[in-house]
């Protein structure tokens, strides 16, 4: 394992190498050389398997941060190779040519985060939503609920408690909620 | 002259109209009682003895329908009118000239032809309705019904040739005196394989994919509704009640008496009953190849059998 | 006095020598004046000629002697010694018209060169003097004579091929007259005469070695010049490579020539006639066979050639030996000339189109497509060739097979049969390349005049003479047995006006024709003629919907109705084939205008002509067995009988599609016209069953020895049933559904009429008029669905119920007729079958009959669900209900079922009067029911009681309507929730309709009969070619078989042994 | 809330193309009265409270309670339930909990199509304000803004003994002439149809599904 990390720090410059567990190492690698990397794993290194492919968004920092999660069969081994994309230029190249399954979840991730994988199939189709007309709903500057309140309704009489304050009621009612 | 032949056309009617309503009460009847016994064995209450009667009217009681067309419209109507016609055809009690019904129309060979008239009427009404689902149950019912005949018409060959006739009312006769007379006991190979085609024909598991209720809801009627439906549903009680009084009166000795009926078919009921729940469904062409193998050797060794007994 | 002098002298028919030289050197002299004026010589020489001989021959038919010439006023062999006989006489004027007309054809050519003309002649005289020659030094002389004119004829194509093959043609030529020359010398040697007839007195002085040599020389060489198998390679390269007059010329003139120096010399042949009749068989055989793999148009001409030139060998040989022992000089007359005729006026023609046309491969043939007028002679030419009536080659065939039966050569009928079909395979083939259009862009212009075809009408005029005066000689030339060819013709005069006007004359003409044919007909053949002319008329009403013009389709459908006519009121089996064949032939033809017809109209005229031929050979047993003719007598033919059962029953098996041979029904009822494959099956197709019936009546019922087959039959019929079923069951094409399901009902009626009883009986007769009514609405109310859509794939169409209401109603009720449901008439015929099948004990056949008809609903429903019913495609929602004039046919049809249904009596009562003079009734009436020995059927109360039942539930419906709020809904208002159905097209389900089905026992339809027929097919293609392996082009190695031909001569007929 | 009825009796189905017009049904559903004798009315009402069919469609979490109610512990066929795969011949369209916009769509298709009398019990809370889904970008809020609910059996999950309870409540209802759900539906048809295109953008149906 870590000559693979140590080979692929030397010719791609991967870094943020993490061991999660003994068979689940992650690193971070460049948008550019990401789908390079990867189809050397798949094709020298036997991670023949895309197990999923999804998406963190880390609005803070600008950025998509991809995970593509690959399986070694033979080893036992997984790696998740982590690819950051900016926010506002959210390209990023299609592996479908190397995994044809991959163009679901790239649909999938063109749905939810409105990233776009120029040349995967059927990727302007509607996915999970029918007929979506709003910005994608993953993305962190949706506003679900005013969404929800605004689309769906509201209906008066709902209120929300905190849990623990009202299972405290509930408990001890003749101590005002007190548990002592 | 014509008022006299019309006397006894009404009268006739009027007989049969009586045999037709006990029969149809009696079908939807034991079919409440088979879905009881079937609770009880899983350990449950089961269905109150009027909800057959009950789903009927609840259908009739349907305020709105829709049409397809006009076969789509008839399609019930022929359903129906083949298991009334069907049962017009049997004489239901023997020796009994108001419940012999219009059997001097026929002979058996008209009970077993008829008996396709409903099913292709029926299957013209859901062809109509356009829904594919409906056109595969079809398809695989009739695929299905022609595995079936074939033990059956081979076990049908074979009392014929036992008892030398085509007609009902004098197969009954042959049978007469003693349960050691029946079909059952005389010609049993015959027998056995009509019972193994009664399976296919009741339409219960392992025999029921054409009606495989979640793959292709309900097969051929999942667009009728209403009242149609409830026209279908009275067929089905009917044309089973009638399907197990022709198998009563071929290989059980056919009945005196209406409670001797009621006893013998809820019987022959029971074996398809049991089998149902017993086993599993057939894929279709598995149940085609399954009644082209066993029942139809079975089949042809009623035959030989039968011949056998001729010669002995 | 002297005028007749005169008109005597110079019509003597030694005119046509001094015409012939005469002419010869007057051509070159007019040539030098003026071209025109040689060609005018040339050609008034050789229709005098033609005048000549004819007059001749008509001063000696009318009864004047054979004149005897003998030149110079010398005693032979140095004088020229001639006879002009009757059989002179007639080849003569056969072989002179044709080389006039062949000079017309080939005029263009000839008069490039003044000596081409001379040499014309010079091969004309030769024959003549072949033909003529009475001497044996003479013969030879012109023999050399005609080698020598055909060489330099053939020289005047100056190409290498055609110079080779001249050559080639020069070599054997000249080693056949040298084996000629031999024999001639050893004869003279030990007969010390050349003259024929004294060699012929003197026939015991030829004997010992000498003797043995002289005859096998003379008659080797000889049989050479007749180019037989294998020793025939020159010839055919001949045929290949020379210009179309010269090898027509040699085809029918010469070799009519070297035929007649063969028969004339044939008493001295002694115990050569049986290795001449082997030679003669075995080229017409294997002629035929290699004829089979042959696409070089005038290379098949050759073999086809050369195969009648063994077939004329063969018979000629044949009835020789049968002179010896009874005297049949009339038949034999009949016979050879007959073939001869046929052969030299058809191949001829063929050869003159071939040159017209000028294509070397027949698949170039297509050029012709749009021509019809030379279609038409193409076509006719063919049918002479292949022997089919009404030409001289079909009276010939008949007499000439009837003869070998009656003297129990089997053997040789069999061969004879075999290598007519095989021919029939080859010319057909060719002509269904003709057929076959192309695109107008690869139409090739082909630059022919008026005048140029006018030879080969010519020819096929003189064809038709020629057939009617032997139909006359035979006494068979009633007018009855020729109207339908009267009709047609008349017919096909007004074929150019427009479409829909030429039905009614073809209708009114087939009525009368029709009531004239068939008015005193009395019992079975009175209700076929009912079935088939009438229902044939009624069928016919509906070709009126097609709007087009529709060449040839009338006069060809009057002659197949008229046929069937002729063929109900057959007395006798000459007549009844005759007929027969014509409805063949003319089915065929109505085939072939179908959309693509050519190729399934080919394997249909094959599997006909195959059936045809069993049913020749069924006739020739017969004849052979009680010395008559007429089909009455069949009954007397003892031990025979089921030989001859056996092999009619084949014969019309196979017509009707039997199990096994019905692989030519699903295409070509399918790619038939629409409106012609419903009259295909619901009349033309009970020709069979009539055929079928009269054999049984005749045969079968009047002793047990018809039970056995009876029994097969009764098997065959189940079969054919129950695959019919299943096959149809796969189809996704309506009308080969339609066509399997055709094939499937009339098994049910042969084994009806196997079961040979009378319930039997009624119930396949009975079961004949059901499958006429409801098959003439299935197939009527196909054409018009296919009218309409455009469309015969099922699949493709869907819900037109909503468009064509009637169409679907009329549809459903014969689907419930054909099923057997009550109350419709098909349970009737079911009934009735299943009791008759019990009565007889046949109770295996009963119960592959319910599992048959069980099958048929699978069909039946998948007809109505995929095209009336589901979902209506996009395309279709505008279509119009089909046009009245084809639901007008299918109303009355449908009024026909429902009166029988409820009344069967009616139908019953005739077909039972009409079964009773051959069984003894056994039907027993109980007022309205009908009782038998195991049950009971009461049509009136079945219908009354199902009309109840019926109406009972739909009052109860409509009365629950009126509580209800019924919404009329559109065809994708069906449950749905997930996905919604977006095209009627993916919603509709019909492709491959019974998958299941076809797992579970589809493998028993695999097409195990095609394969069988194309292993056949095959087979016969790979022997072709190896037969073929004699044929390398050389012509040393040619020269070798010649040779060779003689030492396997000297070797066969005991050489060794001298 | 009572619109007046669209005189108009054909539908716009502007979802559909063209060629689809041809294939779908434009009429618009009408009401229907009640029988004019009480009798027969109320007769009709016991025969549909006691044979209630209910279409087999889990649209949520809470279809896994249906399962238990046909087993010997509830048996529920013993008050005329059964289950019926068809919407055609189903009287009783149970909502299983929470509905996405996407199960939405398929719930009204099989509403319309099931035939009236009809009746729609409600499990769970969501169907009545969102329950824990309140927030959701594509849960729904407030079901009965869609189709008209008869009866409400909250909780999250009610059990199968609620389920039971509120099927006996609904035969109750029924019996009493009270369940009229099919009929509101039609006369506020317009009203109903609004609301369901306002969340459903991708409206490729009719606008009725027959």
């Amino acid at each position: 394992m870590n000559d693979l990390m140590e080979r692929l720090q030397r010719d791609f410059g991967v870094d943020d190498i993490t061991v999660r567990k003994p068979a689940l190492t992650t690193f971070r690698v460049k948008k550019d050389s990401a789908e390079t990397l990867i189809r050397e794993l798949r094709d020298r290194e036997g991670y023949t398997h895309l197990n999923f492919m999804t998406c963190i968004d880390y609005i803070e920092d600008g950025i998509f941060t991809l995970v593509y999660m690959l399986h070694n069969y033979d080893k036992k081994l997984s790696l998740g190779v982590h690819v950051d994309i900016s926010r506002e230029n959210e390209d990023m190249v299609s592996i479908h040519t190397l995994w044809a399954q991959a163009w679901t979840y790239q649909r999938e991730l063109r749905e939810m985060y409105g990233i776009n994988f120029p040349g995967s199939p059927r990727l302007e189709e509607d996915f999970c939503l029918e007929g979506w007309d709003d910005i994608p709903p993953m993305r962190r500057e949706f506003d679900t609920k005013e969404f929800s309140e605004q689309r769906f309704g509201h209906r008066e009489g709902r209120h929300s408690e905190e849990p623990r304050d009202h299972m405290k009621v509930e408990l001890y009612p003749n101590r005002g909620g007190d548990e002592k | 002259m014509i008022f006299d032949s019309m006397n006894e056309w009404l009268s006739k009617a009027g007989y049969f109209s009586l045999t037709l309503l006990i029969v149809t009460i009696y079908g939807l009847f034991v079919g409440a009682l088979i879905e009881r016994i079937i609770a009880k064995v899983q350990g449950r209450i089961g269905i109150p003895y009027s909800q057959p009667f009950i789903n009927i009217l609840k259908n009739f009681f349907k305020r709105t329908a829709i049409s397809h067309g006009i076969m789509f419209y008839l399609g019930p109507v022929f359903r129906i009118a083949g298991g009334i016609g069907t049962l017009a055809f049997i004489p239901v009690i023997y020796g009994n000239e108001m419940f012999s019904n219009f059997s001097t129309a026929g002979d058996l060979f008209l009970v077993i032809y008829f008996m396709f008239f409903g099913q292709l009427g029926m299957a013209l009404g859901a062809g109509e309705s356009g829904h594919p689902y409906s056109a595969i149950g079809i398809a695989r019912g009739l695929s299905q019904m022609t595995a079936y005949e074939v033990p059956f018409a081979l076990a049908v060959i074979s009392i014929v040739i036992q008892y030398d006739t085509l007609s009902l009312t004098e197969i009954v006769a042959a049978q007469q005196g003693g349960w050691q007379n029946w079909t059952v006991i005389t010609n049993w190979v015959a027998t056995l394989a009509a019972m193994l085609a009664l399976l296919g024909m009741t339409g219960y598991s392992p025999f029921d994919i054409f009606l495989a209720p979640q793959e292709i809801p309900i097969g051929p009627p999942t667009e009728f509704h209403s009242a149609y439906l409830s026209l279908l549903q009275t067929n089905r009680a009917l044309f089973g009640a009638t399907k197990l009084i022709l198998f009563m009166n071929l290989f059980f000795g056919g009945a005196t008496g209406w409670g001797e009926l009621m006893i013998k078919t809820f019987l022959i009921y029971m074996v398809a009953i049991i089998v149902g729940v017993a086993f599993p469904r057939f894929r279709v062409d598995q149940a085609i190849r399954f009644f082209f193998k066993i029942p139809t050797l079975i089949g042809v060794m009623s035959i030989i059998y039968a011949q056998m007994l001729l010669t002995a | 006095m002297v005028t007749a002098t005169i008109t005597d002298l110079l019509l003597h028919p030694l005119g046509i020598y001094v015409l012939a030289l005469g002419a010869g050197f007057l051509i070159p002299l007019f040539d030098r004046a003026h071209r025109g004026s040689a060609i005018l010589v040339f050609l008034l020489a050789l229709a005098c000629m033609v005048g000549i001989a004819g007059f001749n021959l008509f001063g000696i038919i009318n009864g004047a002697t054979a004149i005897d010439i003998e030149t110079a006023g010398i005693k032979p062999p140095f004088s020229i010694n001639l006879r002009f006989g009757l059989l002179e006489g007639g080849i003569v004027l056969a072989v002179n018209t044709a080389a006039l007309l062949g000079a017309w054809h080939y005029l263009p050519r000839l008069k490039e060169h003044a000596s081409a003309l001379l040499l014309y002649l010079i091969l004309v005289m030769g024959i003549n003097g072949m033909v003529m020659t009475r001497d044996l030094f003479n013969l030879f002389i012109f023999i050399e004579i005609t080698s020598i004119a055909t060489y330099a004829l053939i020289g005047m194509e100056r190409s290498g091929s055609v110079l080779a093959a001249g050559f080639k043609y020069i070599v054997a030529t000249s080693i056949a007259s040298a084996f000629f020359l031999l024999g001639t010398i050893f004869i003279y040697y030990q007969t010390g005469t050349l003259n024929i007839d004294d060699i012929i007195a003197n026939q015991e002085l030829i004997s010992g070695p000498i003797g043995f040599i002289a005859t096998l020389f003379v008659l080797t060489g000889l049989l050479i010049e007749l180019k037989p198998y294998p020793a025939n390679g020159w010839g055919l390269d001949v045929y290949e490579t020379a210009s179309t007059g010269i090898a027509s010329l040699i085809s029918v003139g010469v070799s009519a020539g070297m035929f007649f120096a063969v028969y004339k010399l044939l008493p001295l042949a002694g115990d050569f006639l049986h290795s001449i009749a082997f030679i003669g068989g075995l080229t017409f055989l294997f002629s035929n066979i290699i004829g089979l793999k042959q696409d070089n148009t005038k290379r098949l001409l050759g073999y086809s050639s050369i195969g009648q030139i063994g077939l004329l060998t063969l018979a000629m040989a044949l009835l020789a030996q049968l002179d010896s022992q009874v005297d049949i000089q009339s038949q034999m007359y009949l016979i050879v000339g007959g073939l001869f005729v046929n052969h030299l006026f058809a191949k001829a023609g063929l050869f003159w189109l071939a040159g017209l046309v000028k294509s070397s491969s027949i698949r170039g043939w297509s050029v012709i497509s749009k021509r019809r007028g030379m279609l038409l002679l193409l076509g006719i030419m063919m049918t002479a060739l292949v022997g089919l009536p009404p030409f001289p080659g079909f009276w010939a065939k008949w007499e000439l097979v009837m003869l070998l039966a009656s003297n129990d050569m089997f053997g040789w009928i069999s061969l004879i049969l075999l290598g007519s079909l095989l021919e029939a395979a080859y010319l057909f083939r060719w002509f269904s390349y003709a057929q076959q259009s192309v695109a107008d862009d690869e139409q090739a212009e082909i630059p022919v005049s008026f005048w140029q075809p006018l030879p080969v009408a010519i020819a096929v005029l003189l064809l038709f003479a020629t057939s009617y005066v032997m139909a006359a000689v035979m006494q068979v030339a009633s007018p009855e047995l020729y109207l339908p060819l009267v009709a047609g013709f008349a017919l096909w005069l007004i074929d150019g006006v427009h479409g829909r006007y030429k039905n009614l004359p073809m209708l009114v003409a087939v009525a009368i024709g029709g009531y004239l044919l068939t008015k005193d007909l009395d019992g079975i053949n009175s209700l076929f003629s009912y079935l088939l002319i009438g229902g044939g008329l009624l069928v016919s009403i509906a070709a009126l919907y097609r709007k087009d013009d529709r060449k040839g389709f009338y006069p060809l459908l009057a002659v197949l109705l008229l046929s069937l006519a002729t063929l109900l009121r057959a007395q006798s089996s000459l007549e009844f084939f005759f007929s027969w064949e014509l409805m063949t032939l003319s089915s065929y033809l109505l085939i072939t205008l179908g959309r693509d017809g050519a190729k399934p109209a080919l394997s249909y005229l094959l599997f006909s002509l195959g059936s045809a031929y069993l049913i020749f050979a069924g006739f020739a047993v017969a004849y052979g067995a009680t010395g008559s003719l007429l089909l009455s007598s069949l009954g007397n033919s003892g031990e025979s009988m089921t030989m001859i059962f056996s092999l009619l029953a084949a014969g019309f098996i196979i017509k009707m599609g039997g199990f096994g041979f019905h692989i030519w029904l699903p295409d070509a009822y399918a790619e038939a016209d629409d409106d012609f494959t419903a009259l295909l099956s619901s009349v033309v197709s009970k020709a069979g069953v009539f055929g079928l019936v009269i054999i049984a009546a005749q045969l079968g019922v009047r002793s047990d020895i018809g039970l056995d087959p009876a029994y097969v039959l009764g098997w065959i019929g189940i079969l054919t049933a129950t695959f019919g079923a299943l096959m149809a069951v796969f189809q996704e094409d309506l009308k080969r559904l339609l066509a399997y399901s055709s094939m499937g009902q009339l098994g049910y009626i042969v084994t009806g009429v196997a079961l040979m009883s009378h319930l039997g009986w009624v119930s396949a007769m009975y079961m004949t008029v059901n499958h006429f009514l409801f098959k003439g609405i299935l197939l009527l109310s196909a054409a018009g669905i296919i009218l309409r859509t455009n469309q015969r794939l099922m699949y493709k169409m869907g819900g037109l119920i909503k468009n064509m209401p009637f169409t679907f109603t009329f549809t459903m009720i014969a689907i419930i007729a054909m099923s057997g449901v009550p109350p419709l008439t098909g349970y009737g015929g079911k009934w009735m079958m299943f009791n008759a099948l019990m009565d007889k004990g046949w109770y295996w056949i009963a119960a592959l009959a319910f599992f048959s008809s069980a099958i048929a609903f699978l069909y039946m429903f998948r007809l109505l669900q995929t095209v009336f019913l589901g979902q209506r495609k996009l395309e279709h929602h505008e279509l119009r209900e089909a046009p009245a004039i084809l639901l007008i046919p299918q109303g009355v049809m449908i009024a026909c079922i429902m009166v029988v249904s409820a009344y069967p009596k009616l139908l019953l009562d005739p077909l039972s009067a009409a079964i009773d003079p051959w069984i003894a009734n056994t039907l027993v009436w109980e007022g309205t029911a009908m009782v038998t020995n195991f049950g009971y059927w009461n049509a009136p109360m079945i219908m009354g009681v199902v009309g109840g039942v019926w109406m009972v539930p739909l009052i109860l419906l409509l009365l629950i309507s009126l509580t209800l709020k019924i919404q009329k809904v559109e065809q994708f208002n069906i449950v749905f929730a997930a996905e919604r159905p977006r095209r009627p097209e993916e919603t509709h389900y019909a492709y491959n309709f019974f998958a299941h089905y076809d797992r579970a026992i589809g493998f028993l339809v695999r097409p195990r009969a095609t394969a069988f027929w194309n292993t056949i097919v095959e087979w016969s293609h790979t022997t072709a070619s190896s037969l073929r392996i004699f044929y390398n082009g050389n012509g040393q190695t040619y020269a070798l078989f010649v040779v060779m031909y003689f030492v396997a001569m000297f070797l066969l007929n005991g050489g060794l042994a001298l | 809330m009572k619109n007046s009825l669209n005189t108009d009796d054909t539908l716009e189905n502007s979802g559909l193309t063209e060629e689809e017009q041809l294939l779908f049904s434009n009429a618009r559903p009408r009401a229907y009265e009640p029988y004019p004798i009480k009798a027969v009315e109320d007769f009709a009402n016991w025969a549909r409270a006691n044979s209630l069919w209910i279409l087999a469609f889990g649209t949520g979490c809470g279809a896994i309670e249906l399962r238990p109610l046909m087993t010997a512990r509830f048996d529920a066929n013993r008050f005329g339930v059964a289950g019926r795969p068809t919407p055609r011949q189903s009287s009783v369209f149970i909502i299983g909990g929470y509905a996405s916009v996407k199960t939405l769509k398929r719930i009204i298709r099989s509403y319309e199509q099931m035939q009236g009398p009809k009746f729609v019990i409600c499990l769970g809370i969501c169907p009545i304000n969102g329950g824990m889904y309140f927030d959701s970008y594509n849960t729904i809020n407030q079901f009965d803004q869609y189709i008209p609910v008869d009866l409400y059996a909250t909780g999250c999950m009610p059990r199968p003994e609620a389920l039971v309870a509120s099927i006996m409540a609904l035969q109750k209802k029924i019996k009493a002439g009270e369940c009229d759900g099919a009929n509101r539906y039609v006369e506020n048809f317009d009203w109903y149809k609004a609301n369901q295109k306002k969340v459903i953008k991708n409206w490729d149906m009719p606008d009725y599904n027959w």
